[in-house]
């Protein structure tokens, strides 16, 4: 079910260099039609339903319509991301609506650290067996054959 | 030629791709660089946060050892792969990858990545985590690419990456890698990277064979449709060795819109049985006495666990169902006399049934939706879907690496691990073949493992940054920008730009390949079936289809990014003609059969490894032994 | 409701469609209703002189009995037609078409059509015309439907015939045809005709199945694609009784773009191989002994000709190939010692290849060349294509109606030959029934028999004409066009008007019923083998859609007629659904398979005949015993 | 193989109110663009290569291009159809070119007679053995069983 852009909620991202919308689509599919100002996908047949369009607009102009060749009409599966969990709001054809609220981080956006706060471990590029933050980062010794 | 400015970056590593294990090399060159003043580069096509197949989120790791707590030994995950795979994989990359993996996964938990704690009813009751199976620990995984790119933006800095540039082809200079060519999808710039060493981690590829659905369902692949094949295309043309390209993977998963099996099997104990209410596993059982010692090992290999059920729907005893009402009342039936504790039971079930969807396949979660579908109440289909080239998972196609130093044999080993058989190329993730069963987790621990091992290369060959012949770079930009071109010399001819005999666009040459491979190399149209006459004749087809690439047109920046994919797809698909032609056995039932040789045949229990000559334009299919651990 | 002016044309006898049949019904009622003071009227959503099957031309006509010149009797084509459908036919309609289809032919001729003249190696020797087979005669057809609707026009009067007029539903008031309703495709105009009789020939069905192409190849379609099911929807929704729905015809054809293979196996003599060179009618032969006195008669029945290819295609031992070369060195081998004969055979012999395409399928001709293939060099695919409902070809669905008096047993007879079950309604060509292998010539006979009982049937009756409720009309109207205004209604919603949750436009839908069919039904993709569990599983997803077609959306006529094509394929593919649910055997496998009843079952030698209730909603599937002449 | 409209050739038949493709195809597929006065085919996915667009365009500005999903490249079939036979031109892919001729009808345009010049036969509506025109048109007794 590809998704689409609801025509009033969508404001072109305007004032951005980029839309959300086009900046985070991984097949490249999500387009500014920039006479209008409303966005659009170019190609429905091509889009995964992954839904990083529908979670990153600001706007929340964007949902999803079950792809038209084997999903029977009438659901809706609607996210809403926050900073460090994800509410989905899931209407059957039927209308019964089922919600759930899932974590999606224990961090703040951002602040991943690299070496994890395990150090830099062995550290030397001419050792074969470890990698950086090993051992500390596998809590036991690198094994070998 | 459109007049687009060409950009020229110079750098000592570059990473090509932004996935899982390219964020894994980019977390760990980044320390090794500036430890040794090296520069490295990172390319994608997309935006890193949400770009390959972990863009929607994943619910589960498929890979976590569990050395810290004595779960597994890393011995107990190679025999595991070896067995999966029919005998046919590098037991020193599947060692060097599992040793390390377990360490990724704590760091991705320190990223802040949640994993499932362990709930009281893990059937493996050790370890920190909870677990899905042997191997698998359940995430709350829908910001897990945010994060792991995070980490890799984070070590590597932004000015060090280039996203929205897709990378077309290598620059190989007297047989050493010089870098990699592309164009941005945003801005009309062509870019040459000029490296040192390369590290090549662009995914797996889908799309080359025809799809179950047929309209807009195209999309709905399982693998993401944004996987086409440019790992293999870059090593290929570049000449190096591959390997295990026949092995193509074919995921059985709820029909349609592909949720994922694993959890319903391992976690929730859940039975797949035909329309009778027949366990094929169980009624087709002696089949597996065909398949050697294979046939004997637990589990039963995902290949066989394919072809078991085929044997079923072959016989028109369908539709296949995962019995999830049955699974989900005996996991509650514990709790029946605890009113309360049932009720918490069959809520926590629940949530995590959807969950698994809703973190990595929110198709599947509306599908159920749409068809009024609890899975407490009624089963529901799944099915075979179609055939894919994913090194990291239960396929094993990819480029011939170098093993560890510490591990591999000396057969096997030509340096640095992970380095192919080009001078200064690399290979991770999808991209590196004969390493099944990664997964997320150890497609990122490979990255390491690659990034570390180029910085060595780096560090001990301190090699110049290779000189391109500017000629050479026109030529290539040329080659690629060609289809912009012919679009505009011959738009007019026509009153409508769909239909022009002057050109073919690329979303008409995608259903072209994938109709001619369905139908002669063993895609689900043809019962995954197929014979030396029928390749022979898919060849004659594709090679028609070769020369016709010359003819692709592009609107648009997307549209030249669509041709090009769909070449990548078009060498994935030769290289996939000539090795299933070359190994004259049927080793993998269920990932495809040859009815002219339809026995496993213990000869053959070796590498069907290929190569094509960037001199010659000539091609190679050959055997390598296969040395175990 | 958009503000479509609304035209009623009232008349007595009204023929809807303007194809074989149609013509030959137009004829022939235009000489009675001159005679005896009565109007007719036709009604075509094409232009008469291209519209229907015939649009293209065709290179030979199929049946001519030859009574003039003794070539066959009518009987043994009525044991020709009953063998060939496994004993499923109604010798009284065929005995009456077989008697009368000569003089078709003989006006045919006589309108212009060239008939081949005998040549000298002919294989019969005997009649006037150059024989393609036992009931084959070849002709130049480009031309064939502009001369056919040429005398029809004439006979009938400009003025009494509506082209690029859509008709969508009959109109019935209490158990009588009142007339039928539909919209034109040029113009906002919605049209009520109201006749005392109507007869029913507007084509057989295209499009219920997936086809074996994906993208532009949709259109390759071997029956036409705009034969779209509008006769068993008009006698469906009449509720008038239906036969043999469950009767699907697959052809087998050139592969991909369907050249004819008619003229290769009878006219050249041609033989198909397996990719070993096994001529599969003869290494399979064994089972025909399965299929009782059908597998012992010649020719053997064309289903079990399907099946016995579709063998060896199971078993991987295609592709199957038509040895034209072969065939022609054979032919040419007569004239080997005379230079200039065989040279000039030679010739004679290429030329008829290529009219055979040139004249009916002109895509093969295109794909030979676009591969390169001359015929007497090299061979070329053959393949089994996907299901058609099409009662005048090796088909047998359509309307359950009755026989001639003079003929016809008392079960089989009420009133007037070729009325249908609901008063004043006739049915002819591909809307009839039970009567197969009329083809082109038997088509338009029977249209010239359906068009003298109608007007027999008005001569003695005398009916009123119809009134009908205006509010019925309106609600009609409404109904009809509905699609137009909820896509006005809903368009602005989304910025792209292909994705929309509040509708779905008419080629989704159609990709959707063609995927439920193919897997549930026994399409390609299920090698055509179907069972209890699948069908009531696709019966599921039928109501689901049959649901949501309430929410189809029209951006223009031509979508809206899109729409309406689409719902007419839905009533035939749950007709299909019930009737081979309800027989309980496999009769024409290569046709297709019952897994849960793989074999013939003598008691099943019965007509399965159905009917829908306008009144109730319901749905009736019930058998018929079949009488013999 | 989809048709398609050379846009130089097409005048978009000016002056008639309805162009010949638009009248002749069986499936409504060619259509006016009257803002360019050029023809196209609004669904090559329902075209099915029956020509008889390409027949009938009085400026010959019609062709057709092999479904892209299956046919190699470079070849064509162009006919040119006269008021007693058409002719061929086919190119194969190779470059190789075949021409043929046929004949398409024996009598002239519009000349079709519907009783064929055999009267009206027995010519008796309560007649049911014969159709208009029969026997005669037969050339022997209609027989009966
Ligand atoms: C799609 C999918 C995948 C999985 C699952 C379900 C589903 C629905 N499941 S379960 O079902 O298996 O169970 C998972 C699960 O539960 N647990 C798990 O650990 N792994 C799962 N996978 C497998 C993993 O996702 C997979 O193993 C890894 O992602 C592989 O990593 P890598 O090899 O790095 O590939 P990538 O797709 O992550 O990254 C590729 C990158 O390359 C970029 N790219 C590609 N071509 C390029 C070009 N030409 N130019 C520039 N950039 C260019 C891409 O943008 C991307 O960034
Ligand atoms: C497509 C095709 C057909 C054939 C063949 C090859 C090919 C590629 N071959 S061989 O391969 O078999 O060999 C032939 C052959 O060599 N010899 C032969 O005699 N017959 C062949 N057929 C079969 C005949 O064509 C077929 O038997 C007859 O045409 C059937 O006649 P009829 O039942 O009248 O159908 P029609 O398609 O001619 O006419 C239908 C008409 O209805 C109109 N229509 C349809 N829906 C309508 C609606 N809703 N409203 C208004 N009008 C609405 C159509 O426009 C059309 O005018
Ligand atoms: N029936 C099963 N038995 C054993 N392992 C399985 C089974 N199904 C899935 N798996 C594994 O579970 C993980 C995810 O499965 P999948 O969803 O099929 O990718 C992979 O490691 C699979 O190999
Ligand atoms: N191999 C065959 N044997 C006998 N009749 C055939 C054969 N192939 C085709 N026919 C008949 O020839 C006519 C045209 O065939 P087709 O081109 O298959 O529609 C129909 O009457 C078919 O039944
Ligand atoms: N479309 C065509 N198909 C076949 N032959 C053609 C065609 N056009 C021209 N020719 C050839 O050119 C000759 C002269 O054509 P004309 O003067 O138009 O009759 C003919 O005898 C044909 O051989
Ligand atoms: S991100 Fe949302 S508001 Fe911005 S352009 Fe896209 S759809 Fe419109
Ligand atoms: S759902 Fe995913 S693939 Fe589709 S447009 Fe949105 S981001 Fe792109
Ligand atoms: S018939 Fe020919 S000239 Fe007329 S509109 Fe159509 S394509 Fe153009
Ligand atoms: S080829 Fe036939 S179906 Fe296609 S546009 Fe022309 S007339 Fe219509
Ligand atoms: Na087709």
């Amino acid at each position: 079910m590809p998704t689409f852009v609801m025509t009033e909620k969508c404001d072109g991202c305007k004032g951005q260099d980029k839309t959300a919308c086009m900046y985070i689509c991984p097949n490249d599919l999500m387009v500014l039609d920039k006479e209008r100002m409303k966005a659009y996908n170019r190609a429905p047949d091509e889009c995964w339903e992954c839904l990083c369009c529908v979670k990153i607009c600001p706007q929340q102009a964007m949902d999803m319509r079950g792809y038209a060749d084997f999903v029977p009409m009438g659901a809706a599966c609607v996210p809403l991301r926050g900073s460090q969990d994800i509410m989905w709001t899931v209407k059957f054809r039927n209308g019964t609506v089922k919600r759930f609220k899932f974590p999606i981080r224990t961090t703040d956006e951002g602040t991943a650290v690299p070496d994890g706060g395990y150090g830099a471990g062995v550290d030397d590029i001419n050792d074969v067996v470890h990698l950086y933050t090993e051992p500390a980062s596998l809590g036991v010794a690198v094994p070998k054959p | 030629m459109p007049n687009f400015e060409t950009v020229e970056v110079t750098t000592d590593l570059l990473i090509v791709g932004g996935g899982m294990a390219a964020c894994g090399a980019a977390v760990e060159a980044a320390h090794w660089a500036k430890k040794h003043g090296l520069k490295v580069t990172l390319v994608d096509k997309a935006a890193m946060d949400r770009s390959g197949a972990v863009a929607q989120g994943l619910s589960a790791i498929n890979l976590y050892v569990g050395l810290r707590d004595n779960e597994n030994t890393v011995m107990d995950y190679v025999e595991y792969v070896r067995n999966d795979l029919m005998g046919i994989a590098r037991d020193d990359l599947v060692y060097n990858i599992a040793r390390h993996v377990d360490s990724t996964v704590h760091l991705f938990e320190k990223w802040g990545l949640p994993i499932w704690p362990k709930g009281e009813d893990d059937p493996f009751r050790i370890g920190p985590y909870q677990r899905g199976g042997r191997w698998q620990v359940m995430i709350n995984g829908e910001s897990y690419k945010i994060i792991v790119a995070e980490a890799a933006k984070n070590a590597l800095g932004k000015d060090n990456i280039y996203e929205r540039v897709f990378i077309v082809e290598p620059i190989v200079e007297n047989n050493r890698i010089a870098g990699a060519v592309g164009f941005s999808v945003r801005e009309e710039k062509f870019y040459v990277f000029r490296a040192k060493a390369v590290l090549c981690a662009m995914g797996g590829c889908v799309g080359v064979f025809r799809p179950r659905s047929s309209g807009e369902g195209l999309g709905r692949s399982w693998y993401p449709p944004f996987s086409t094949g440019s790992s293999a295309y870059f090593t290929i043309k570049a000449g190096a060795e591959m390997t295990c390209q026949e092995v193509r993977f074919i995921p059985v998963r709820f029909k349609d819109a592909y949720g994922p099996v694993g959890a319903w099997f391992l976690l929730f104990k859940s039975v797949a049985t035909n329309a009778f209410g027949e366990n094929y596993m169980v009624t087709n059982a002696a089949e597996l006495e065909k398949w050697g010692k294979y046939g004997k090992v637990k589990p039963i290999p995902a290949n066989l666990r394919n072809y078991l059920g085929m044997i079923d729907v072959s016989a028109g005893k369908g539709p296949i169902y995962m019995q999830t009402a049955d699974a989900i009342k005996r996991l509650a039936a514990k709790y029946e006399g605890d009113e309360k504790a049932f009720k918490k039971k069959m809520k926590h079930l629940h949530d995590e049934a959807w969950e698994d969807f809703l973190d990595m396949t929110i198709s599947q979660a509306l599908l159920w939706a749409a068809c009024n579908i609890n899975p407490e109440e009624k089963e529901s289909e799944i099915a075979a879907a179609e055939p894919y080239f994913i090194g990291s998972h239960s396929g094993a196609s990819g480029a011939w690496v170098s093993g560890p130093d510490d591990v591999a044999p000396p057969e096997y080993f030509w340096g640095y691990p992970n380095l192919t058989t080009v001078d200064g190329l690399f290979a991770a993730g999808d991209a590196s073949g004969a390493s099944s069963h990664k997964f997320s987790s150890g497609s990122h621990a490979e990255g390491r493992i690659a990034g570390k091992a180029a910085c060595k290369y780096l560090v001990d060959k301190n090699p110049d940054l290779p000189n391109v012949d500017p000629a050479v770079v026109e030529a290539l930009k040329a080659k690629i920008l060609a289809p912009l071109d012919r679009f505009q010399e011959f738009k007019d001819f026509t009153t409508a730009p769909e239909v022009n005999p002057n050109y073919i666009l690329p979303k008409q040459y995608k259903h072209r390949i994938q109709k001619l491979m369905d139908e002669y190399a063993g895609g689900w149209g043809s019962n995954f079936t197929t014979s030396k006459m029928l390749l022979e004749k898919g060849m004659e087809y594709l090679q028609m289809l070769k020369e016709d690439s010359e003819k692709l047109a592009a609107r648009d920046l997307n549209e030249l990014m669509r041709c090009w994919e769909n070449i990548h797809r078009t060498w994935v698909a030769e290289s996939h003609i000539r090795t299933i032609l070359f190994r004259e056995e049927t080793r993998w039932p269920g990932y495809y059969f040859r009815a002219d040789f339809p026995n496993m045949d213990d000869n053959w229990e070796v590498f069907v490894n290929c190569k094509w000559d960037p001199n010659t334009g000539e091609w190679e299919v050959f055997k390598r032994d296969i040395i175990r651990l």
